[in-house]
């Protein structure tokens, strides 16, 4: 028993960073219809500027995030301004492609600056804490607590304020929102503002756990993508739930079934799940 | 009976798109579907050419239960349809467009294409005399070689019709076909659906244009909130109560 | 108020509209007559920005809006309904509407007001509020799009075919319901099919034949205009 | 086709290993891996190579029948892929004649082996993989040490100090599999007990809390990890947060000294036994070699690169032996006497001999952390 | 008909070029790189195929491609069965499996599809990766053998490895060929265009898709299996996504949907990535934006562009001609 709670605060924190991620990756599709490939490479420009900005510039934790959300956000930005805007008109492949130029490019350019080594960033939150036999450290709070804010002010922003609501119906037609005066090259920028500061702050909230390296995201993207196909592509709550869906799966599947083999569970359970659900869990209706 | 419906029913979660309705189309005419908009036409339609799985009841063509096959299936039976929003190959061109329906007529397969058989370049003949013919027939000769996507909106209607009728039909189905055209083609547009009556093949169309359908139809069935209010003549249908009230309003023909 | 000199459009090398001049006068209604492919959404796209004109100038209340981005134009009141409804499918009817009044997204107190306005004008959609818009049938949808389209209050409110695919009905409401919404001292510019009940609500007249104007009046002239009687009032 | 012609250009002209004259060049060609995941142990390896050709050509190369030659390092990526080792082979032996093409990944040695006798090259072969050395190709030099001496050793080490109980958490790598394969059986052979066994994918885990919090539910005494050294350190660091106060057994490829970088203490890694790291050997050509790696790379030196380092300084005083830079066959012929004749001072490692089987012969030192200290144990 | 003449020539000389080759340049570096850039081509193909003419994108094909590869490497290796029948069951085997994921996968569209067979793809991965009794896992498989002696010739020599391969990249274009111009391939371009219309017309688009997959699969197949055989080791690397990625690349820069795209697409990235070798650890700082660039100048690839550039001159020529002819029209007149 105490295992199996340990496990489920265990999936919990992984399944944190993964919604956070999926939550940027699933936001983009919604407005562009492309899968951004070259998101798990924001992700990880989030984890080496909050560590810069740590280490060479000496700022808080918090300050260091706070900037690295800025500096990735506007990343996010010109490469929907200089890549997916003058592709807005091809078919959809061509954006995968151009995404993957990106991603090289950005793994060579992080390897570039800060070499390809391994590197840790230091957290002011190191301590760990035992209660009832479980142990947290206080850095997995963290990035819980936080996931779960940052969800509620993204919910907020996109169901409660007029420009969120205006994300959601560029995202469903574009000239519709051309006629009702949404400027929707604003839009997507912020959108992809929003998608770079989702990825730099899961990056820089589990980076203190894991490690910075030029490949880190790699270990989240492939997982994001399953996610938001498992929560409805473009679907905000599903990716969310999708999220801790993976989380759980993957710590209670190694805990249960087999640490060696709970990847092939959890592609599999996709792979179920869209046998019987074609357009996943939380597809929306309606057509047009 | 050519083509009935026996007590179909669609059901989207709570709403009841089309309400047992018992329907049966007079072979070598003109049948109509009028109603208000969201009766359930176009469902009703979507029923018939096996889109969606009714929710109950059945589906009968020349005595032959067709209510759970696959749309390709039911063309093949001889059922073609046309869609309220013109759905064709926008960057191919008529003739292309045209070609693909004699398909479900040919048999060649990927060993035909493989070795350049005799039965592959028969088909592809064939293919291609019945698109000239239907695309004579729709009276867009000469067109063959425009892109769909630059052609105008009735024209692109006609090339839809082309292809229902390229696919050797017994039964055709028709959306709307005369939404957003005026009314010179309009005209046009109702000769060619005698036409085609003419020619032996059965007219199902849905259309709001109450002037066309009233002179052309033979029998008009008349949908609102999903159940058939009304079944008859023109005539009929135009001195029904029920049916001015709920659909044409006080001046009968706009 | 709003006013077009020459204005020529171009798809690649093919030109839709040629030298257009169109002129719609304060509280009036405009209609765009012209078979399909004349080039009429052509004409409306332009004005709402969402194509550039390729000669001419485009004014609005004295001001040059033919370089304005399309949510610039929204904003100095030109709205229009286009065709094909662009409406937001995955979204409920309530919140297609309150998309329509973005860029009063301030005021919440008159968007209030606003929406009942347009709930009393079309009742169906206050009963389907909370429906997906794209599970609305062909004819709501057009409501729909309506609605949204007035939600945002608008001066100018260009109207491109609204009576496509509505039982005959709902078209007699609807071109009432334009007259109404006229009466607000909302301006109309409407492109229709659907001739003869256009003229019979409109002011003036244009009669659109491949991209040029052939004919203008008011709409007594143009009733009367041989040409257009056979051609458009088939009469 | 015109790629073609570019390329065959490049061939001609000066990128001939030797003229006549009384100065020569001899490529040595590397491929491996210097984009992507692996970068980092890709340029490891590479910087090894560099920085010993670089010193032999400072010092004015070396002379073979009077005739001087300069060592030209062509490194070319492979991405880790074979297909990319193989093709960068073809090309190196096309354009730049390269008597010896180092690799430092199993599958990219096996990708040579299929044509390297045929072509005439020996192989660098930086892998503990033994296939690579067993499979009988005689132009193949293993250049680390095979891993099965270190199991003894540590499994003695671990189980005396802190129990029987094992929990092996291997990195899902051919190495780490086959590495687990020797020292379970070892373990258990002693006596001891094997209560977890799961191997941790450190290209697709992000948090190893769970799988470590499997394995300490069954209250291991020894944790047998491994891997590259940062990934490694973080599963001691969490570890340690979940409570475990046993002792580690580390696999050779992780490094002690690049573990405490991350773990940012010794006392973290309180109990290990593992390789001595290089920074701490009191080999004669060690501590030079480190300090001349940090000056230049502005990095710890690893044994990826002094092996490689090594290896080139090997392979050079066997050309010498063999008085030839081309003919691989007699290089390898005398290999034995290059390790006879390598300068003092470059014996970063201490290798007497190299095996029949082509691989160097390496002597293994095995450290432990005691008191939060290296300590040097054993020396076979 | 003229036109058709013209491309026919086109077509003889550069097969024609390619015969002669080995006896222009000598050089054993450029034609591994060739061979292998003809191995990639086929599965290019398989990938037009589904994705170019079908419309559906599949991310599994690094996964067919693998498992096309270690059938023969398994068959050859560790049961020693003749190479030519391995070769065969190698084929067989795949498009079984494919038939079997089609089945499934196909049921889903677009997006869906493209990360269901990504999934798929990746499920490949880990089952090579952890099958290690068969698959050798991590280690992977050495010593798959080359095609056995045929006659006089021997399979051994690089010159001899680009014909064998040579051979089956022109009798998979020769196939790409005959089916993209049938019937059949109408069909599936019909498929790509709108699939609720090709239903309604009365075309089975599952039986279709499905055809359309097999026979990608069986692309990829021949391609892994010839790898196989022209690098003879084989590790699980090959079914990763990457190389999924690679593939596309280089349709896509080709130009997605047309015959020669392929070609071009590959011999362009697979020489431009070795033009950039000397860039060491920096080449993908280049090759990334490269790509992007090109993607973004040339959407529809250097196939496409130059189509798209020539139907601009013709338009112009005939724009000119027709002016012209108006100008001799007046000229007449006046
Ligand atoms: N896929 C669907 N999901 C949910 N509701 C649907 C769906 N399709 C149609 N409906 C609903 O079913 C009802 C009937 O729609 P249908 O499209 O058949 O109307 P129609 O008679 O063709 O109307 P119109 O003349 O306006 O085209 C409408 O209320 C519509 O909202
Ligand atoms: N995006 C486009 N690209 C190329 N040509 C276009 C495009 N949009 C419209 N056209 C062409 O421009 C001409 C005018 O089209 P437009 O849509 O303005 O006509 P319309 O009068 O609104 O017709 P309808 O009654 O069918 O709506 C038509 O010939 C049409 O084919
Ligand atoms: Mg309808
Ligand atoms: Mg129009």
């Amino acid at each position: 028993m105490e295992i199996f709670a340990q496990q489920i605060f265990n999936g919990l924190t992984v399944g944190s960073v993964y919604s956070l991620v999926a939550l940027g990756l699933t936001l983009v599709y919604g407005i562009l219809h492309i899968p951004n490939f070259a998101h798990g490479a924001l992700y990880m420009m989030g984890g080496y500027i909050t560590l810069t900005m740590m280490t060479k510039f000496g700022l808080y934790y918090w300050i260091a995030i706070m900037i690295s959300m800025v500096i990735v956000g506007l990343m996010g930005v010109l490469m929907e301004r200089f890549i997916f805007y003058p592709l807005r008109d091809a078919p959809p492949i061509q954006d995968k492609i151009a995404a993957i130029g990106i991603l090289l490019f950005l793994e060579a350019f992080a390897q570039f600056v800060w070499g390809a080594d391994y590197q840790t960033m230091p957290t002011p939150y190191g301590q760990v804490v035992s209660v009832m036999g479980l142990t947290f450290t206080m850095q997995r709070l963290l990035i819980i607590i936080s996931t779960v804010v940052v969800m509620i002010l993204l919910f907020l922003f996109l169901k409660k304020t007029f420009i969120g609501s205006a994300i959601i119906a560029m995202s469903q037609n574009r000239e519709g929102a051309h006629l009702v005066g949404i400027n929707t090259n604003k839009m997507a920028m912020l959108t992809f503002m929003i998608s770079g500061a989702l990825a730099a702050i899961a990056a820089s909230l589990s980076s203190p756990i894991n490690l910075v390296f030029p490949g880190m995201g790699h270990l989240v993207i492939l997982k994001a993508f399953v996610i938001i196909i498992i929560g409805g592509m473009g679907s905000i709550p599903g990716a969310i739930i999708g999220g801790y869906i993976l989380g759980f799966a993957e710590s209670l599947g190694a805990t249960y079934i087999s640490n060696d083999y709970k990847d092939i569970f959890a592609f599999i359970l996709l792979v179920l799940i869209l046998t019987f659900k074609p357009t996943g869990l939380f597809a929306k209706g309606g057509h047009s | 009976m050519f083509l009935e419906t026996r007590q179909l029913t669609k059901q989207f979660g709570g709403l009841v798109a089309v309400d047992h309705v018992n329907f049966s189309v007079e072979k070598g005419k003109i049948n109509a579907i009028i109603g208000p908009n969201g009766a359930g036409k176009s469902t009703f339609f979507n029923l018939i050419s096996g889109f969606y799985p009714p929710s109950s009841g059945q589906v009968m063509f020349k005595g032959q239960d067709i209510t759970r096959l696959p749309p390709n299936k039911i063309a093949k039976l001889g059922i073609a349809r046309t869609f309220q929003t013109t759905h064709l190959f926008e960057q191919a061109n008529v003739l292309d467009n045209v070609l693909i329906g004699f398909r479900l007529r040919t048999k060649s397969n990927l060993i035909d294409a493989l070795f350049l058989t005799k039965r592959l370049k028969r088909e592809e003949e064939q293919s291609k005399e019945k698109a000239f013919e239907v695309l004579k027939f729709v009276g867009l000769t000469n067109m063959e070689n425009k892109i769909v996507a630059n052609i105008s909106q009735e024209e692109k209607k006609r090339v839809a019709i082309a292809l229902a009728l390229a696919t050797e039909p017994e039964i055709i189905f028709l959306d709307e076909p005369a939404a957003g055209i005026n009314p010179e083609e309009t005209e046009g547009l109702a000769n060619l659906i005698e036409k085609i009556v003419q020619h032996n093949i059965t007219v199902c169309l849905i259309e709001h244009k109450m002037k066309m359908v009233m002179n052309l139809a033979h029998k008009i069935m008349v949908l609102n909130h999903g159940k058939k209010i009304a079944e008859g003549t023109p005539e009929e249908i135009q001195n029904n109560e029920t049916v001015i009230k709920a659909y044409l309003g006080g001046s009968a023909i706009a | 108020m709003l006013k077009l000199k020459g204005v020529s459009v171009q798809y690649g090398a093919y030109k839709a509209v040629r030298n257009v001049d169109i002129e719609v006068g304060k509280g009036e209604i405009v209609v765009l007559l012209g078979s399909n492919g004349a080039g009429k959404s052509t004409v409306f796209k332009t004005i709402g920005g969402l194509h550039k004109c390729t000669e001419g100038e485009i004014m609005f209340e004295g001001k040059r809006i033919d370089q304005s981005s399309p949510a610039q134009i929204v904003k100095t009141g030109i709205v229009q309904c286009a065709e094909g409804r662009k409406l937001f499918p995955r979204m409920t009817v309530y919140e297609n509407l309150m998309m329509g009044a973005f860029i009063h997204r301030k005021q919440k107190k008159e968007i209030e007001n606003t929406l009942h306005e347009v709930y009393e004008l079309f009742p169906i959609l206050k009963e389907k509020r909370n429906d997906l818009a794209g599970s609305l049938s062909g004819g709501q949808q057009q409501m729909l799009a309506i609605g949204r389209a007035l939600m945002s209050k608008p001066k100018l409110l260009l109207l491109d075919e609204p009576s496509i695919g509505l039982a005959p009905i709902i078209v007699a409401q609807m071109f009432e319901v334009i007259k109404q919404i006229n009466k607000t001292e909302t301006t109309i510019l409407l492109a229709e099919q659907n001739a003869n009940a256009a003229l019979h609500i409109a002011h003036k007249g244009y009669v659109l034949e491949n991209g040029s104007i052939v004919v203008e009046g008011s709409s007594e002239e143009l009733f009367a205009d041989d040409n257009v009687r056979k051609a458009y009032l088939g009469a | 086709a015109c790629a073609g012609s570019q390329i065959s250009q490049s061939t001609g002209g000066q990128k001939e290993s030797s003229s006549k004259s009384g100065e020569g060049t001899v490529n040595i060609g590397f491929s491996g891996p210097l984009s992507g995941p692996a970068a980092l142990y890709g340029e490891r390896t590479l910087n090894g190579i560099k920085m010993a050709a670089e010193e032999i050509n400072n010092n004015g190369g070396f002379e073979i029948n009077g005739k001087t030659y300069k060592l030209n390092i062509v490194p070319l990526d492979d991405k880790y892929l074979p297909n990319e080792t193989a093709s960068n082979a073809k090309r190196l032996l096309q354009e730049y004649k390269t008597p010896i093409i180092f690799t430092p990944h199993s599958g990219g040695v096996m990708a040579l082996q299929v044509f390297n006798e045929t072509e005439k090259f020996l192989i660098g072969a930086y892998t503990s993989e033994p296939d690579v050395t067993d499979a009988g190709n005689s132009l193949t030099i293993g250049i680390p040490p095979r891993y099965d001496g270190y199991v003894e050793p540590f499994t003695d080490y671990a189980m005396k100090r802190f129990g029987k109980k094992l929990a092996a958490l291997p990195p899902s790598t051919q190495y780490g599999k086959d590495w687990t394969k020797t020292l379970l059986p070892q373990w258990e052979k002693k006596g001891g007990k094997v209560v977890y066994h799961s191997s941790i994918d450190f290209s697709k885990e992000t948090d190893f809390f769970t799988i470590v919090t499997n394995a300490l539910k069954e209250k291991p005494d020894v944790l047998f990890i491994g891997g590259a050294s940062e990934p490694t350190a973080k599963v001691a660091k969490q570890a340690r947060e979940l409570g475990f106060k046993g002792g580690f057994i580390i696999m050779d490829q992780a490094k002690l000294d690049f573990m405490e970088k991350i773990t940012g203490s010794y006392d973290v890694l309180e109990g290990s036994v593992g390789v001595l790291p290089l920074v701490k050997s009191n080999d004669p050509g060690a501590p030079a070699f480190v300090e001349n790696y940090r000056a230049k790379f502005k990095d710890e030196p690893s044994s990826e690169s002094g092996l490689n380092y090594i290896a080139t300084y090997i392979f050079v005083e066997a050309m010498k032996a063999a008085k030839t830079v081309d003919d691989a066959e007699a290089i390898r012929k005398h290999m034995q006497d290059g390790l006879d004749n390598l300068p003092k001072d470059k014996r970063v490692y201490e290798i007497p001999s190299i095996g029949d089987d082509g691989r160097l012969e390496v002597k293994r030192k095995v450290a432990v952390v005691e008191d939060g200290q290296i300590v040097l144990k054993v020396v076979d | 008909m003229t036109a058709r003449f013209k491309q026919k020539a086109v077509v003889l000389s550069i097969v024609l070029l390619a015969l002669l080759l080995p006896f222009i340049i000598q050089n054993d570096y450029f034609f591994h790189i060739m061979t292998l850039s003809f191995i990639w081509m086929i599965g290019v193909y398989g990938l037009n195929l589904i994705a170019g003419y079908t419309g559906y994108l599949s991310l599994a094909h690094a996964g067919f491609f693998a498992i096309g590869a270690y059938s023969l490497g398994i068959l050859t290796v560790k049961f020693e069965i003749h190479y030519w029948l391995a070769f065969f069951l190698a084929c067989a085997i795949t498009c079984i499996i494919g038939l079997v994921i089609g089945l499934v996968a196909l049921q889903t569209k677009e997006h869906f599809f493209a990360i269901y067979t990504l999934c798929v793809g990746y499920i490949i991965y880990l089952v090579i990766d952890k099958w290690e009794s068969l698959t050798g896992g991590v280690r992977g498989l050495i010593g798959i053998p080359v095609p056995p002696d045929l006659g006089p010739i021997s399979f051994r020599s690089p010159v001899s490895q680009y014909y064998f391969n040579l051979f089956f990249l022109l009798a998979a274009i020769f196939m790409m060929y005959r089916i993209v111009h049938s019937l059949t391939g109408r069909t599936l371009i019909a498929i790509r265009n709108s699939e609720e219309l090709a239903q309604t017309i009365g075309i089975s688009t599952m039986k279709n898709k499905l055809v359309s997959f097999v026979l990608s699969t069986f692309f990829a197949a021949l391609s892994g299996i010839l790898y196989a055989s022209f690098i003879r080791f084989i590790g699980p690397d090959i079914s990763y996504i990457t190389m999924t990625f690679d593939f596309l690349i280089f349709l896509l820069v080709g130009g997605i949907g047309t015959l020669s795209g392929p070609i071009v697409g590959t011999l362009l990235i697979v020489w431009i990535s070795q033009q950039l070798q000397f860039l060491q650890d920096y080449r993908m700082l280049i090759f990334g934006p490269l790509l992007t660039l090109l993607i973004i100048f040339y959407p529809k690839g250097i196939v496409g562009g130059i189509f798209s550039w020539k139907m601009k001159m013709q338009e112009k020529k005939k724009r000119l001609s027709m002016s012209a002819k108006s100008a001799t029209q007046r000229a007449e007149e006046g």
